[in-house]
């Protein structure tokens, strides 16, 4: 099998994945770690597409200032303060329904 | 004129003009009034450079960078071209200075005002002037980002929100005319419109991305039913910027439907009728919701929503006689940017004389601002449709059409949606002969908001006199 | 050759993947951040293997902005985020 | 989950199903469009034969800069008029960061410094291989927000006056050499054989210097507070 092939679909596979998960996540800070590494993914099919000039810049904007913006923003969302970060959201999502 | 004055690219000048006079605004925060004030003029001179090199040279072109389509990017200003170029220098000018009176209390918005404004003008006319479907999303974007900061820069809780909704809309819009630039380029390796209407063989491959293309612009354009997004958006801004938003800025998503629509010419009769019946829906919905409104800025947006939805009327009717209908459309269009125009200035010196707009209290509003209240009532009457005026040359083109081609029941909608103007026109000038029961405390209007506004809406009836000679510039624009 | 480096890569990307399991589950946080900061050097071991694999010498300048600027993130998180939300010390 | 639980502003189950089958059916039409048809040959053989003439050797760049330069001259406009906007919203928040730890301001005196050099190298570089303007102005906007977050900063403060005038430079020098080509019967940004290599980097340095504090400004989220 053609090895850029297999790298293609994997990376594929993972890129949809990712976008997915950002997007359907209900906890707003894994959200945000999704986009960094999705962002992270898409700079690797921007050089599988053979447009290493985007990749660059994909990698300039994503790892060093959309990841800083979107955590300076969460970090400043109101309710924040009450909440240890990272708590186990889900587990509260679960105490919530089963309340 | 001089023959160096007469050798000036106006074409270029008209779009790095306002760019520069954006810069230097913003970086002389202290002198912005005095610096945007300047280059307004400065922009609208130019725009008038390119109009009269249209008069007496023809269609101009100019290939930036020299290389030309299909490498490089072309610049085009044709008969439909400089109608917008003037019509965004004549509303520019008077939005201009009113808005230097406009925003002599609060010298913490104005820094911020003119360089956006400058911004969005500059995209205005690289937008009317551009014939490379890329560079069109480019001066989209522009316009969109600007107009969405002038909307925000109301500052309060509802505008904001307004803005964001603006925002998110824009960005939707644009993402969506992006994929169809993307996609005409794949099948035609070119964004050249002239190149592009040369290769363009119709089938899918110029359906989906057309369809893409127009779908997003109606967006930015808010035909109902996109028009939820605005009159939140235009209601909610300073009253200068929601002149700029309803007059201009709509009226350029929509000169870019029809550019894309004389340029590919699509068949079949489902798309254009689709577009008319929105139209119409537009009509009546707007009208309807304008009736209900108890603000007056509220009013105001609601009638752009009804009177955008004339503009699609068009599409319909343009099979048998595509000059009249196309003509009428366009000649709308611009009355409308003259008087929706003003009405939201004299709205907005309203509201700086009582500190409010709320309509059924607006309390003898004509003793105090005759002006002001002249200038709605000559707008409203080129709104509804009357003559002598614009608004009036643009409806009597459609409806001609109509009846030429037997379709009575456009023309029906097109009687019926003056009178729905009307009424909620004279329902406002109703309120500002009678006294109202509270007492109001009142401002002090600077003349400048006032004279603006009677002339911009004089313009809007004015207008129905010059269109023998506005109309035969369209020859050779129109299919 | 090429076949190898571009197999190693394909691997390199599905420990990412394997990565994104402590992503999704948490539970704290840092461990949502710290599995993004190891997708951060995976990512640049793929793009350095691709340099090689696609004979692309300038995919190492990506590898090499990854590397510099993963720390934006990290930094943002520990002075922004984690600091305080209470996570060391609580309320 | 039954919409009563869904919380405010989350749109019903209905209106969901109409946004996925309006959102299928785009994909559908695009998927369609792409696979109906030929697929005609792009610009790059053009872009390849005008390259001697571009005044660089990365077709990319020379795409940018010269053959649609005019293009990103407006979208320096677009990053430009981003920046006003956002300090019309307000001045920045003050923010009190946490004191920094010895191992972020030891591994900040190794990483900032690092960040100009390869601005500096990949503005170079962009004239010949990927690169330009764009990515390093991001990398020294990066060490920018490193800088303003770890606490030993007074960004915020930094006077207004050099900032914007830092912002305008990118389009303004854009602007300058695209008018000033033009006497002599050139068009808008048609550079003169020979000088196209040396005002392409003049314009790609100003607009580094311009996007890096355009992107700290945004990060920063407010206008300096001595501006009015």
């Amino acid at each position: 099998m053609n090895p850029g092939l297999l790298f293609d679909a994997v990376l594929v596979t993972v890129l949809l994945w990712v976008a997915w998960a950002a997007l359907a996540s209900r906890d707003l800070f894994r959200g945000i770690v999704l986009f960094i590494a999705f962002g992270l993914v898409l700079s690797m099919g921007w050089v599988r597409l053979g447009a290493p000039d985007v990749a660059l810049a994909e990698a300039a904007i994503g790892a060093g200032i959309a990841g800083a913006l979107l955590l300076a923003t969460w970090a400043r969302l109101p309710g924040k303060t009450e909440e240890r970060p990272g708590d186990d959201l889900e587990g509260q999502e679960r105490d919530h329904e089963q309340r | 004129m001089s023959t160096w004055l007469a050798a000036l690219p106006w074409m270029v000048l008209a779009i790095a003009i306002p760019l520069l006079g954006a810069l230097a605004a913003f970086v002389q925060p202290r002198r912005a009034q005095v610096i945007g004030l300047s280059f307004s003029f400065l922009t609208a001179g130019a725009a008038v450079g390119v109009v009269l090199d249209f008069i007496t040279l023809g269609p101009q072109q100019h290939a930036v960078g020299g290389w030309g389509a299909p490498l490089g990017i072309d610049l085009v200003a044709d008969g439909l071209s400089i109608l917008m170029l003037g019509m965004s220098a004549v509303v520019g000018v008077a939005v201009s200075i009113y808005a230097r009176a406009y925003f002599v209390p609060y010298p913490d918005k104005a820094p911020r005002f003119w360089p956006l404004w400058l911004f969005l003008w500059a995209a205005l006319n690289a937008l009317f002037q551009s014939a490379d479907v890329f560079n069109l999303y480019v001066t989209l974007e522009l316009m969109g980002l600007s107009a969405v900061a002038l909307v925000a820069l109301t500052g309060s809780g509802p505008a904001l929100w307004g803005a964001m909704r603006y925002l998110l809309v824009s960005l939707l819009g644009s993402l969506a005319y992006l994929v169809g630039v993307a996609l005409l380029y794949h099948a035609y390796g070119t964004v050249d419109l002239t190149l592009l209407a040369e290769r363009a063989d119709g089938g899918l491959q110029l359906a989906v991305p057309l369809g893409a293309m127009i779908a997003g612009l109606l967006l930015k354009t808010g035909l109902f039913p996109f028009h939820v997004w605005l009159p939140p958006a235009h209601g909610s801004a300073r009253a200068p910027v929601s002149a700029l938003l309803s007059g201009l800025v709509v009226k350029a998503s929509f000169y870019l439907v029809l550019r894309l629509w004389f340029t590919f010419v699509p068949e079949g009769e489902g798309l254009p009728l689709l577009l008319g019946c929105l139209g119409a829906a537009a009509i009546f919905w707007g009208s309807i919701q304008a009736l209900r409104q108890k603000r007056l800025k509220l009013l105001v947006a609601y009638s752009t929503v009804a009177q955008l939805g004339y503009l699609f009327i068009a599409f319909p009717l343009a099979g048998l006689e595509p000059q009249m209908a196309w003509s009428g459309s366009i000649y709308l269009a611009l009355s409308h940017a003259f008087a929706k125009g003003a009405m939201f200035l004299a709205a907005g010196a309203i509201m700086t004389q009582g500190g409010h707009d709320e309509i059924d209290e607006l309390d003898l509003v004509v003793d105090r601002m005759p002006l002001t209240l002249a200038a709605f009532a000559l707008a409203g009457i080129s709104l509804a449709g009357l003559p002598p005026s614009g608004g009036f040359v643009g409806k009597w083109l459609l409806l001609e059409s109509a009846m030429a081609q037997g379709k009575g029941i456009w023309a029906a909608i097109i009687i019926v949606g003056g009178l729905l103007t009307a009424t909620y026109v004279f329902r406002v000038l109703g309120f500002a002969f009678t006294r109202s029961e509270h007492h109001h405390e009142r401002h002090e209007v600077p003349a400048a908001m006032e004279w603006t506004a009677l002339l911009l809406a004089l313009g809007a009836v004015l207008l129905g006199f010059v269109a023998p000679w506005a109309l035969p510039l369209l020859d050779g624009v129109l299919p | 050759m090429n076949l190898l480096l571009l197999g190693i890569a394909a691997f390199l990307l599905l420990n990412l993947a394997a990565g994104l399991w402590r992503v999704m589950r948490g539970p704290t946080a840092a461990d949502r951040m710290l599995a993004a900061q190891l997708f951060g050097t995976t990512a640049v071991a793929v793009l350095l293997l691709l340099a090689e694999g696609m004979a692309q010498p300038a995919l190492r300048d990506v590898a090499l902005v990854f590397g510099l600027l993963a720390a934006v993130a990290a930094v943002a998180f520990v002075q922004r985020v984690w600091s305080r939300g209470g996570g060391h010390d609580g309320h | 989950m039954s919409s009563a639980s869904r919380p405010p502003g989350e749109p019903g189950l209905l209106l969901r199903a109409v946004l996925a089958l309006l959102l299928l059916a785009a994909a559908a039409g695009v998927a369609l469009a792409l696979v109906a048809g030929q697929v005609a040959p792009g610009l790059s053989g053009a872009v390849a034969a005008a390259l001697p003439d571009s005044g660089a050797s990365n077709p990319v760049t020379a795409v940018l800069l010269n053959f649609r330069g005019y293009d990103t001259l407006l979208e320096m406009a677009v990053l430009t008029a981003a920046v006003v906007g956002v300090w019309s919203l307000g001045p920045a928040p003050r923010i009190r960061e946490t004191e920094p730890s010895p191992v972020l301001l030891g591994m900040n005196s190794v990483l900032i410094p690092l960040a100009p050099l390869i601005c500096a190298y990949l503005l170079w570089a962009g004239s010949s291989r990927p690169g330009g303007a764009f990515q390093a102005g991001a990398v020294l906007a990066a060490a920018g927000v490193l800088f303003i977050i770890s606490g030993r900063r007074p960004a915020v403060h930094l006077p207004a006056a050099p900032m914007s005038w830092g912002i305008v430079a990118g389009l303004g020098v854009f602007l300058a050499v695209a008018l000033a080509v033009m006497p002599g019967g050139r068009e808008l940004l048609e550079y003169p054989r020979g000088l196209a290599g040396a005002l392409i980097l003049l314009v790609e340095t100003a607009a580094t210097v311009s996007i890096a504090l355009i992107l700290a400004g945004l990060f920063i989220g407010g206008r300096p507070e001595d501006e009015p």
